[in-house]
């Protein structure tokens, strides 16, 4: 696969200190990559200098081998996305979409069939004399994504387009994008806060801290082998105890496990929710003995918060039917199926 | 006090008491005005004229003065409408892209022009234009005039463009479009009606200036409100209801033009602050 | 045209650029009038005078016709302030319990009372209060300066009120309070910053009206602002300096403890249109 | 268990048509029961009426045994938290807290050690003397719980207290509430149209459709049987597939299914996307061909689209682990282990 976006050790600082540096990555051509992190990471700084809306104080962008960066958004060979407000309420949606094939100087028939074949794309065909007004956010979304889709960008930039959205809407939004991707094959950055969303859109995974990448990975690798301690407390469900390692071994209460990374002292032991195994009484002999302190269903799974005293409070991701053995107050004892141990510092 | 409004249909008591209010206040006198404007004979109690005529009108119009002053009102309030959308339109796409409370700065300025006493401001710039020339020439009352509006004419504009979001402003970059088409086909079309109702009512609030022309503009600058001053001393009422009619004309021609033009939901919009 | 802004730190420009407005406009004018309002001798190119003086001070003060305006103008000023809140209050919070756009309703109303043309409006009235005879009296002046006020002190309360949630109300009844204790406890004092703003406003407004004063009261009422024209007319710059300091101190103490009484914050929720 | 609150026979029409009829409901002391329904369904107006800031039409509504309908909000023993604007930004907190006790003319001592005691079980302890203004949505939100339970009330309503916090927000905030609730041994009505929300916080969920009542059952009943078509549609996920019944048995392609309901002719069968089981190839004998769409990575799951031809798409959980084994394009045999079915009208 040849690579089609490539950044290179760029750097943006604001007066405020909030900015990136150092971030260096590359994006294959047809990959789905999403920068997830807490708002203020620099996540939409690193987008905005993509798509030449922001200059980056030093480094390098390259689309297609061509450095970009010393050029404005309008000569670049990328589209953005906004996350609202990327339509004009003056013009209808025809002229919306048309606007830069007119400037394009595309003749006017083409131009026709090309607002007509994208329409169709985004399943809003004969929507073009409507108003953005008449539309839904949802709709207007796509029409933005359309208009994006007509310039035929080397790169398409999404900045949170659906976080506007109500959460089904957002859910549908989210398999029409990857369709889209599937059909047309087009390289694309999108950024996002919402984890979730990064899972279930990506490719790989640009999970951005403080204006530093911390770990660049598929979501499955993401989920099961986050490199970090912040990365494991952003990804997904994640409970957090303490714990001892001795050479080869992790110690908690009456659990070992493998010491993979060498650790050595006190040390963080993750566990996922759905790690976790609970039985009734306190007789077996692995795992840490705790009271239930609470249940929750939440839909196919629940939650069931587990009072591990001094160790404070586990949440198990338990499946429903296993959940009617269960019942507030009752002694369990919680063994862990799989952990991993970050240092303490 | 709500569930006592509630009781009684608050909806309609409000209503009712709107168009009260609006009959009252503006619907009544100005009927009575166009009434006196086109009585001939009229004894106190009737309630209608016995004779109707236009002889007042034919007065009015006759006099050179009269004439003189519309010309030199409109002539001022075009002066004044295009120096300030000069000055103000720039300054209002600034203060719209800068991130400040609007609202605040909008309330500050309007207690300040609006709560100072025009008097003592208009003396104080009088003394001020004695000084530099200005006293009886056309420049001063339009700068006179320009001080009443400079507000409106910066901040609804400024609110209209804030309407524009970046985001708009940048995807139309972002389509291929340079910065000045980008001003030219999206910027400028989107504010447009926020800045024809401020101009709109610039236009209207220097026709009706009086206390700063005065101050300012006297003896040769004489606008249509002053002279309108001369003709309630020196001629009896129906004089003045044909004056007065003259002088309310445009401005009812004007908001009505305005309001077809620009929606209801438009200059609501572009009136919001943020 | 954001991006030439951008280039040269647009907030720096945009407030410099305002501090020039701001002391063109209306500290240099001010200062130049106390300047002339203490001057005892003063040849024209010299920027200081050679004397000061109280000469017009003394002046002023002890024209009986000045001192009898000040009182009336402030009696005038007080009851038009008193009874726009019994009339506007009510009106007010029934506006705020109804669903409507408030910013269309604002907006009608503004360009209604402030582009109209009140030289029209005010003769019209001036007829009309003639057959009802309330021409040359208190009354009359009074109702004249509040069709000015009508409008602010309807909108601004309904404002405020607007801000106080309906959630707000009814979890106060939920606790215990009656409907009564809900209006003097919750109701009242959340909307109270509003309504000393539109109170304030009102006041000011009231002591700088001359026009309709001049049309209906004349010649018994006779306010500052109408005696002002006169001192201009009649006697040197100076006394009309000394006077407009007179007619403008109320106002920049009122603005001053309103700004105190009132934060800046509340003020502006208190003005946001919805 | 006594009954604590008790409404009969409700009914309230509004001139635009909405409203409810035919409500009854007993509600029994330290409950927590959820009005669930989507926006317009009626169930705030129940709620409302219940706090005594709507007046119904006609039915009765009982507390304690007595009837409170004629009676104003401030003689009620309820007490409400709403949706949000609960505070008053003029009064410190404890001033927010005191009111009603002042109203209730309780001894200046008392109070003081009363809103202590509160602010501690809402988790605020010592915010007495700060205005609401400098207090998160959350911490508002908590002192708006922390007054309505000062007032000791007979029945606690809440007006989807927690919809305007963030997603982690609202998940604490049903755990805070749920403690509580247990703590104080409160009878709560709480409204909503999450449904996650309501399945993970309630003792029993009352559906509500179009301003009557479609189901009243425990979480995991309504989960695992929903009544009508309707319920089944809002709570959780669900397929809906077309199937024919015959006599005692349910027929879909290759599938049979028992008939408990006796339906006849072509029938609804729904789904949960958790009973499906996906294997590789279309050898198997029972379950209908497919071929995978789309997958989609949700955390500890995955969502796997399976287009089954003419019988539509249907969305499958399945274990991550499982995902593995599967690739987009793959035909797969779906497998229904449970199935539910409702008459076609």
């Amino acid at each position: 696969m040849s690579i089609q976006l490539s950044i290179r050790d760029l750097s943006k600082r604001y007066k405020t200190g909030e900015g990136v540096s150092g971030i260096s990555l590359d994006v294959n051509k047809g990959e789905l990559i999403t920068l997830l992190g807490p708002s203020g990471c620099g996540k939409t700084t690193v987008l905005r200098s993509i798509g030449g809306f922001l200059e980056p104080d030093s480094g390098d962008i390259l689309i297609e081998g061509r450095s970009v960066v010393k050029l404005p958004p309008e000569k670049r060979p990328t589209s953005m996305v906004f996350q609202g407000y990327n339509l004009w309420p003056h013009m209808t949606i025809f002229d919306n979409l048309a606007f830069g094939l007119k400037i394009r100087k595309m003749p006017k028939a083409e131009i026709r069939k090309a607002v007509e074949e994208v329409l169709n794309l985004v399943r809003l065909p004969g929507a073009e004399k409507k108003y953005p007004g008449q539309l839904s956010g949802g709709q207007q979304q796509r029409i933005a994504v359309a208009r994006s889709l007509l310039l035929k960008p080397a790169v398409l930039l999404l900045d949170e387009p659906f976080s506007a959205l109500d959460a089904k809407l957002r859910h549908e939004m989210r398999e029409e994008l990857r369709e889209i991707q599937t059909e047309t094959g087009l390289t694309m950055v999108f950024v996002t806060h919402d984890q979730e969303e990064a899972l279930s859109l990506s490719d790989r995974i640009v999970v951005m801290n403080h204006g530093h990448i911390e770990q660049i990975a598929a979501p499955q690798d993401i989920y099961d082998a986050p490199e970090t301690l912040y990365v494991a407390e952003f990804i997904g469900k994640m409970n957090f105890l303490k714990g001892g390692a001795q050479e080869d071994k992790l110690v908690m209460g009456r659990m070992e496990f493998p010491n993979a990374k060498r650790l050595s002292g006190e040390v963080v032991v993750a566990v996922r929710p759905e790690d976790i195994i609970l039985e009734p009484g306190t007789r077996q002999e692995a795992g840490l003995p705790g009271t239930i302190k609470q249940m929750m269903i939440l839909g196919h799974y629940a939650e069931v918060s587990v009072d591990l005293g001094d160790r404070g409070i586990i949440r198990a991701f338990q499946p429903r039917d296993k959940v009617k053995e269960l019942h507030l107050g009752q002694s369990v004892n919680a063994a862990f199926t799989k952990v991993i141990a970050y240092s303490n510092n | 006090m709500l569930w006592y409004f509630r009781a009684i249909g608050t909806r309609k008591i409000i209503e009712f008491l709107l168009l009260i209010v609006f009959i009252v206040f503006f619907v009544s006198p100005l009927l009575n005005l166009v009434v006196l404007a086109f009585s001939g004979k009229w004894t106190y109690p009737d309630l209608l004229p016995h004779q109707w005529s236009l002889q007042w009108w034919k007065f009015v119009l006759q006099e050179d003065e009269i004439a003189k002053s519309i010309g030199l009102s409109f002539l001022i309030a075009a002066l004044v409408t295009a120096l300030s959308i000069v000055l103000c339109i720039p300054a209002a796409y600034a203060f719209a892209r800068i991130r400040f409370p609007l609202s605040k700065v909008f309330l500050f300025s309007f207690l300040l022009t609006h709560a100072f006493p025009k008097m003592g401001l208009y003396v104080s710039i009088a003394v001020l234009f004695y000084k530099l020339g200005l006293m009886n020439t056309l420049l001063g009352v339009v700068l006179v005039h320009m001080i009443n509006v400079l507000m409106f004419m910066t901040w609804i504009p400024t609110a209209a463009f804030r309407n524009v979001h970046s985001a708009q402003e940048e995807s139309a970059r972002d389509v291929g479009a340079s910065p000045f088409r980008v001003f030219r086909s999206i910027t400028l079309p989107m504010a447009l009606p926020g800045i024809i109702v401020a101009s709109v009512f610039t236009f209207l609030n220097s026709l009706d200036e009086a206390q700063g022309t005065f101050l300012v503009g006297i003896p040769d600058y004489r606008t249509m409100p002053i002279v309108m001053y001369s003709i309630i001393a020196d001629f009896p009422g129906s004089a003045g209801a044909v004056f007065s009619i003259i002088l309310t004309a445009p401005t009812i021609i004007l908001l009505l033009a305005a309001q077809r033009f620009v929606s209801a939901d438009v200059m609501s919009s572009g009136f919001q602050l943020k």
